[in-house]
């Protein structure tokens, strides 16, 4: 019964979506294409084609989706950063252990299933190499593919691996909620210097821009999506903590 | 000079990553943070209010980074977002007054989600950017979901997972219409997508229009997708509860009426829909609280019913209804926060477990928030001359003028079953039979000066008459924001 | 334009709306708490992949200068792109905390059948 | 400074001193009844300036108020009425439970009921109205009785619908007019089927606070369950608001030729909507009358009598000329200085035995001589029993009834008026005559304040019976006030009579004929007592050849109208009362299962997301 609502739902849905997409031109060059409409008032160019050509000019990032993400749209940037806390937190909230389920689950036979020496040798050795690799993405965000959320998951997955292969692996928390809220309160710190020195929040182009397609260039965009980076491996890294510790 | 606007939204992000930092220092400190937060907030807001004031009720916008509207994200604020924001500045001061000493094995974490979350709504009711729109929306519910599990126990959870389940669906919808409409207009902002909305082709727009509706109906908790209202209002601690009804629907329908009537320029058949949709939601939501055990889940039942009454109201697209739907946003929040903190207050000093039967006789151990309580039922079902009474006024003349008579009809019956379950409450608790439970009598200032406010608040807007005329003005010209297209686009993007 | 060419030219879409399609009836049809996430995390990937291609543009690369042989002349609407990065931020926020409200959940109920899980109704 | 300005002030204080001394009794009491009496003395001094002037103001073009006389005539009633029952309450409350908030309630109920009278807009007119229904509903809760919430709440609950049915045919009203203003009405711009849906839900709104049948169901419990003193107010000025609300919506606002456009019958000079108005008046004298000669509580009687009692009202408004018109405001000022008299003399009984059944009771007379007296006139202006007040009334009513030709109502309206004397019959023979029961030897007569608040009325009722004529003369007044002006004025006033077409009433002569036959009948009956001096005791008789005791119970009380009662039995389980409970009862049902559909499961939630999804798809889409 459920199956065939289900069917009949989505072949309905499926109907109106294909005759919207049918619409649809893929593929199709809309940046440059020119519109002779009369209907606007006044024709202002896709928001696409003006982040293309004044990138350079204002900000001086070569990847144009980090100006974007950074610069253009850095309040969804935020935006984004506090979903990521808000997740980690409220993972924090929901995970914590109330003290009477914790008397049931209290065996702790670790060296059950503890992974294999070659696991754990690997991994001692791939751990700083992974750690460096993030970090080398999220400084170079503003250059190749990349940026501060990818590398940050970079960075939380080598300690996911040495949370596999140790078992009794342990991290600083409060190291690791220290970097979460320094790394945020300086993202906004960024934001509110620009407030108070120019009455632009998030005013990106503070400091000088640099030579265009090189490590210091783009202004403070590295350096937030540093921070992000930092913010994000921290926030991943506790979530997966969590899971371990709570399970 | 009032691009200091954003400290809005910047201080509370700034205060909740700076919470952690705090707890490490000492452990009490964190819960006075909401505090000082939300009375920022509410002093901005204020201080916005007058700028507004001088300078002939134009809104405005902030520019965020520098770029200018179409490029950049920007805010759009004019009297209807200061009337809302200094709504939820209010009960979140109100509401963070109260939460002291009262979350059990109250953490820095509760406090920094709960300013997350009044964050969230306010973004929502600022931004002028479709995308930011959608990752306040995010925020919001992603600190909802966290506040509802917050008790951790099994209903919380069960609660917490079905708003996930539905609230995934409404993000979804959300991005798939944000992305047609995207790729229709190859813009975000609001206002620019509402300056070409005209030239997409009808089909793909009204995909995007319903695609928009559907999420946004399920945060704005309308009727067919709100199943998951009840559950979650009656399974999170109290003041999370009462930021839902007061505040967070409230952000919500706006956004909802913001997208349809700025971006879509809506017409008369989606406002039909829409006020169906309200008629519905009333009825389901009245009819439903009848029967209902339980206080919190009853006030559930009935904030979806205000909700429908506040969708008709501002769909009946008319400058009276809107500024009608508007005052009823107002009075809704206020009168929510005195039922959900005052029964509270009264269900903890009985340690019910929040049953109407627990608060039996409760009015002779507590009579101040017995009356208060019942003060602000009276003043909810529009008795006059009360608040309740003239935004219900302004409602139903503009509902009526729009040639609707049947859904006058419905709003007033739907009034009548609400009055019946409220008044069985009030004769609950004034029942001086005999009182069955333990009573542990204790005046919690922090608890009973939210609901004294509140309450004074309510005989503000009822007895002022001067303040009252003001007020509509204003009100009308909140309205007049909200519908005005041309106005918003030529702020916005300028002549 | 026949349907199949339809479907042979918008690939994408017809992937990323097959997905959608899928990651529904996983949610209205199976009663795992744990499927009917995978489905939502299908419906997100869907959801994704249809926000990229609606940036696509023929015969244009990725819009990072680091040659000179790419241009804003011949890069591919970047903006889609930034808002797949968030959304897909958001997909694993959500993702994240829903499996942990599954967990206690079973932790609670000793069940992961969402029609078991009902406490509160009416 | 304005009349208006000043009562609503002097008015506004008793409140406030209500509230701010709201714990110190003899000072808020005393205030309260300054104030009334203030007021009271205030509009009877501008009654006769302003006669026919209209006296007026309005505020922010949203409130208009006049003071004319026909407000006055019914503020008159409600502050006289409302004096009399405060007057009764400082002895019938005292260290009650309800005391403290007992008379900020009535002064709220009070302020309602003069700020509505004298309003001359809608709006303003609904404020008032719901001031009104929220103050009484406040006083009924602050009563002893175990079910009031019970009863409290069912009278709210009737009273909104009402009152939201009022409110639609307002809004229906000004959607067409723009304007709240009674006098703004016009009724060019309304279809006949509009007409008739204006006057339906506005007679709807009026008839349940009328408690005017089938809307009755409120009535006996919230009637018996405030404290009585309340309840004299209630019944003898409260429920006349509907019958105020009818006469100036209908006739002052919407006007008899609007009614006429919705349906003319030629044979009854009348519209079908009147002639249903009349009908449901003759029911509900007639069966109200009925279910007052069943009851066995005193206070329940009283409630069905007063529901009886309205419908005569109803006749006259129903009838719509000015005989009818006239009938209905004689008898407006009659029932409520009947009602009021019986209700505090029942509280007071009640107040001093703490019995509210007949049978519990009897032969009180010594005990209670002024009661006795003021029961004794009472109830013969009840009946319609020349000389008094009464008479006229009924007299006035059947006349115009004939004149439009309804001669089966008529003969119907004359039954529940002897219907009405079997009822009355038995608060004196159960009460005050009879055997008294051996626990009330040494009841106390009622409190002073009490005597005082039910021998004014009876005083009035007996002014009332020798001069009719006087208020009569105003009552025509008043109907030429509210803009009837096409009615010819039907009844003539002399000094000493009034005389319509058909006939002529001439109450002083026949009083003062009762009056020197009542004298001559005392002194003869006192002669002939002075020659036989042999007194029968109560207890001088045998039963099968045993002296009677105290203890046996010789007054026929228990189940007096029984026979009735067995003869009836088939027909009154079909009862309104059961019909509501039985509707209320399947709506919660409706309820409880409108509510299933949030089942609890999330993957239903699911569903019904999807299923919108394609609702709205397939509406917005094809």
């Amino acid at each position: 019964m459920k199956k065939i609502i289900a069917t009949l739902i989505l072949l309905v849905f499926t109907f109106y979506t294909y005759n919207t997409i049918k619409g649809f031109r893929f593929g199709h060059d809309f940046l440059n294409a020119k519109t002779n409409n009369k209907k606007i008032s006044q024709k202002i160019e896709p928001a696409g084609k003006h982040y293309l050509e004044n990138n350079k000019l204002e900000n001086n990032a070569s990847n144009v989706v980090t100006s974007i993400v950074v610069s253009y749209r850095g309040f969804d940037t935020l935006g984004e950063v506090t979903v990521l806390f808000l997740a980690a937190t409220g993972l924090g909230v929901i995970l914590t252990l109330t003290k009477k389920e914790d008397d049931d689950e209290n065996e702790n036979d670790s060296s059950e299933g503890e992974p294999s020496l070659i696991v754990k040798t690997a991994s001692r050795i791939l751990f700083p190499l992974i750690f460096i690799f993030g970090a080398y993405v999220f400084i170079h965000g503003h250059l190749t593919p990349g940026g501060g959320f990818q590398g940050g998951t970079i960075i939380a997955s080598a300690y996911l691996m040495m949370f596999l292969s140790y078992s009794n692996f342990k991290i600083n928390h409060s190291i690791f909620k220290s970097i979460e809220s320094m790394s945020g309160l300086t993202f906004i710190s960024i934001g509110l210097v620009g407030l108070i020195g120019f009455g632009i929040f998030l005013k990106l182009n503070l400091i000088p821009m640099g030579v265009f397609n090189t490590l210091f260039s783009a202004g403070l965009i590295p350096i937030v999506y540093i921070i992000v980076g930092f913010k994000v491996g921290s926030e991943l890294t506790a979530v997966v903590d969590s899971y371990r510790e709570n399970w | 000079m009032v691009d200091y606007a954003i400290l809005l939204i910047a201080l509370p992000l700034f205060a909740a990553f700076l919470i952690p930092l705090v707890a490490m220092v000492n452990k009490n400190w964190p819960k006075y943070i909401p505090i000082l937060v939300t009375a920022f907030n509410s002093v901005l807001s204020i201080n916005l209010l007058l700028y507004l004031n001088a300078h002939n009720g134009t809104p405005f916008i902030v520019k965020i980074g520098g770029f200018i509207p179409p490029f950049g994200i920007n805010l759009f604020i004019g009297y209807l977002a200061i009337i809302l924001l200094m709504l939820i500045s209010f009960v979140g001061l109100m509401i963070s007054l109260y939460t002291i000493n009262t979350v059990k094995d109250a953490e820095s974490r509760y406090y920094m989600l709960f300013i997350l979350l009044l964050m969230g709504v306010t973004g929502l009711v600022i931004t002028g950017d479709l995308f930011n729109m959608f990752v306040f929306l995010e925020i919001t519910s992603i600190s909802a979901y966290s506040l509802t599990a917050y008790k951790r126990d099994g209903l919380s959870l069960e609660a917490s997972m079905k708003y996930i389940l539905i609230g995934s669906l409404a993000s979804v919808f959300v991005l798939i219409g944000i992305g047609v409409i995207y790729y229709s207009t190859h813009t975000l902002n609001i206002a620019d997508i509402s300056n070409h909305i005209n030239t997409v082709p009808k089909y793909i727009k009204m995909f995007s229009l319903s695609m928009l509706l559907i999420g946004l109906a399920i945060e704005a908790e309308l009727f067919p997708v709100n199943g998951w209202v009840p559950d979650v209002y009656q399974a999170s601690p109290t003041p999370v509860t009462t930021i839902f009804s007061s505040i967070v629907v409230k952000a919500t329908i706006y956004v909802f009426f913001r997208v349809l009537f700025t971006v879509f320029r809506a017409d008369l058949t989606v406002m039909n829909f829409v006020m169906g949709l309200g008629v519905i939601t009333l009825l389901i939501g009245e009819i439903s609280a009848l029967k209902q055990v339980n206080i919190k889940r009853m006030l559930a039942y009935s904030s979806i019913g205000q909700v429908g009454l506040i969708v008709i109201a501002i769909s009946s697209y008319s400058s009276m209804g809107v500024a009608g739907g508007i005052y009823q946003m107002i009075n809704h929040a206020i009168f929510k926060g005195i039922l959900f903190l005052g029964t509270a207050y009264m269900i903890t000093s009985v340690s019910g477990t929040g049953k109407i039967s627990d608060l039996k006789g409760i009015a002779q151990k507590m009579p101040i928030s017995s009356f208060i309580v019942s003060f602000s039922i009276i003043a909810l079902l529009g008795v006059p001359p009360l608040t309740g009474f003239w935004a219900k006024m302004m409602i139903l003349s503009s509902v009526m003028s729009s040639g609707h008579q049947i859904i006058v009809a419905l709003i007033l019956f739907a009034t009548v079953v609400e009055a019946v379950y409220y008044l069985k409450f009030i004769a609950v608790i004034y029942d001086s039979s005999e009182i069955t439970n333990s009573f542990k009598s204790t005046i919690k200032f922090n608890k009973i000066v939210p609901i004294v406010l509140f309450a004074l608040t309510i005989i503000l807007f009822s007895v002022v008459p001067q303040f009252l005329v003001k007020f509509q003005d204003v009100l009308l010209k909140a309205a007049n924001e909200l519908t005005n297209v041309s106005s918003y686009i030529s702020i916005v993007l300028g002549s | 334009m026949s349907w199949v060419e339809t479907v042979y030219n918008y690939s994408y879409f017809v992937g990323a709306f097959g997905l959608i399609m899928i990651g529904l009836y996983a949610v209205m049809v199976k009663t795992n708490l744990i499927k009917i996430l995978i489905g939502i995390n299908l419906i997100d990937v869907g959801v994704n992949i249809f926000l990229v291609s609606l940036g696509y543009i023929k015969g244009k690369g990725a819009p990072i200068f680091s040659n000179a042989s790419v241009t804003p002349a011949n890069s591919i609407d970047p903006i889609p792109q930034a808002l797949v990065l968030t959304a897909i931020v958001i997909g694993v926020a959500v993702t994240a905390l829903s499996l942990s409200v599954i967990i206690k959940l079973y932790q609670h109920y000793k069940t992961l059948d969402i029609s078991k899980i009902r406490e509160m109704r009416w | 400074m304005n009349v208006l300005r000043t009562i609503a002030l002097i008015l506004s204080l008793g409140f406030l001193s209500s509230i701010l001394f709201y714990k110190i009794r003899e000072l808020r009491n005393l205030s309260i009844i300054a104030s009334l009496s203030v007021a009271l003395g205030f509009v009877i001094k501008f009654f006769g300036i302003y006669t026919g002037i209209k006296r007026a103001f309005s505020y922010k073009d949203l409130f208009y108020f006049k003071f004319d006389a026909f407000s006055n005539f019914f503020v008159v009633l409600i502050l006289g009425v409302g004096l009399l029952a405060i007057l009764a309450s400082w002895n019938y409350m005292k260290e009650k439970k309800g005391e403290t908030f007992f008379y900020v309630f009535f002064m709220l109920t009070i302020l309602g009921m003069v700020g509505l009278v004298y309003s001359r807009d809608m709006l303003s007119f609904f404020i008032g109205w719901e001031v009104m229904t929220m103050g009484s509903f406040l006083v009924i809760l602050q009563s002893n009785e175990k079910d009031r919430f019970k009863f409290a709440l069912r009278y709210f609950i009737i009273s909104l619908i009402g009152a939201y049915s009022l409110l639609w045919s307002m809004f229906i009203i000004y959607n067409k007019v723009h304007s709240f203003k009674f006098s703004a009405f016009n009724s060019s711009v309304f279809t006949k089927g509009e007409l008739t849906t204006l006057l339906i839900t506005i007679s709807i709104g009026f008839l349940i606070k009328a408690a005017i049948m089938p809307f009755h169901t409120w009535a006996s419990g919230a009637y018996s369950r405030s404290p009585l003193t309340f309840t004299a107010f209630f019944s003898g000025a409260m429920s006349k608001m509907g019958i105020y609300g009818l006469f100036i919506f209908l006739y002052g606002s919407i006007g008899l030729s609007a009614i006429y456009k919705t349906g003319y019958n030629e044979f009854f000079q009348t519209s079908y909507f009147q002639y249903t108005l009349v009908w449901l008046g003759v029911i509900t004298a007639f069966l109200g009358t009925l279910r007052a000669i069943l009851s066995e509580d005193i206070r329940v009687m009283l409630a069905y009598s007063s529901v009886g009692q309205l419908g005569y009202m109803l006749i006259g408004i129903g009838l719509g000329s000015t005989l009818g018109l006239t009938a209905t405001l004689f008898h407006v000022v009659t029932h409520g200085l009947f009602k009021t008299s019986l209700f505090i003399v029942v509280a007071a009984i009640i107040h001093r035995t703490g019995k509210t059944k007949f049978h519990e009771l009897g032969g009180l007379i010594n005990n209670m001589p002024i009661a006795f007296i003021a029961t004794l006139i009472s109830i013969i202006t009840l009946a319609g029993i020349p000389p008094l007040g009464g008479f006229a009334t009924k007299w006035l009513l059947y006349e115009a009834m004939i004149e439009k030709r309804m001669f089966f109502a008529t003969a119907i309206t004359m039954l529940a008026s002897i219907g009405a004397f079997l009822y009355a019959y038995r608060l004196i023979q159960n009460l005050f005559l009879g055997q008294r029961k051996l626990e009330h030897d040494d009841v106390k007569p009622a409190p002073l304040t009490m005597q005082i608040a039910m021998l004014i009325p009876a005083l009035g009722m007996v002014f009332l019976g020798f001069f009719p004529n006087l208020l009569i003369k105003y009552t025509n007044l008043f109907i030429e006030l509210i803009n009837i002006d096409f009615f010819k004025l039907g009844v003539k006033v002399t000094d000493t009579a009034f005389t319509n077409s058909y006939g002529y009433w001439n109450a002083f002569y026949l009083g003062s004929a009762v009056v020197i036959i009542f004298i001559v009948s005392t002194i003869y009956y006192n002669l002939q007592r002075r020659a036989k001096i042999y007194k029968i005791g109560q207890l001088d008789i045998y039963t099968a050849g045993e002296y009677v005791t105290r203890e046996t119970p010789l007054n026929y009380s228990f189940n007096f109208y029984g026979f009735i009662f067995d003869s009836l039995k088939p027909a009154i389980k079909y009862s309104v009362t059961n019909f509501i409970t039985r509707i209320s009862k399947e709506f919660i049902a409706l309820s409880d299962f409108v509510r299933r559909i949030y089942t609890g499961n999330g993957q239903h939630y699911a569903i019904f997301t999807m299923i919108f999804t394609i609702i709205t798809l397939i509406y917005f889409l094809s």
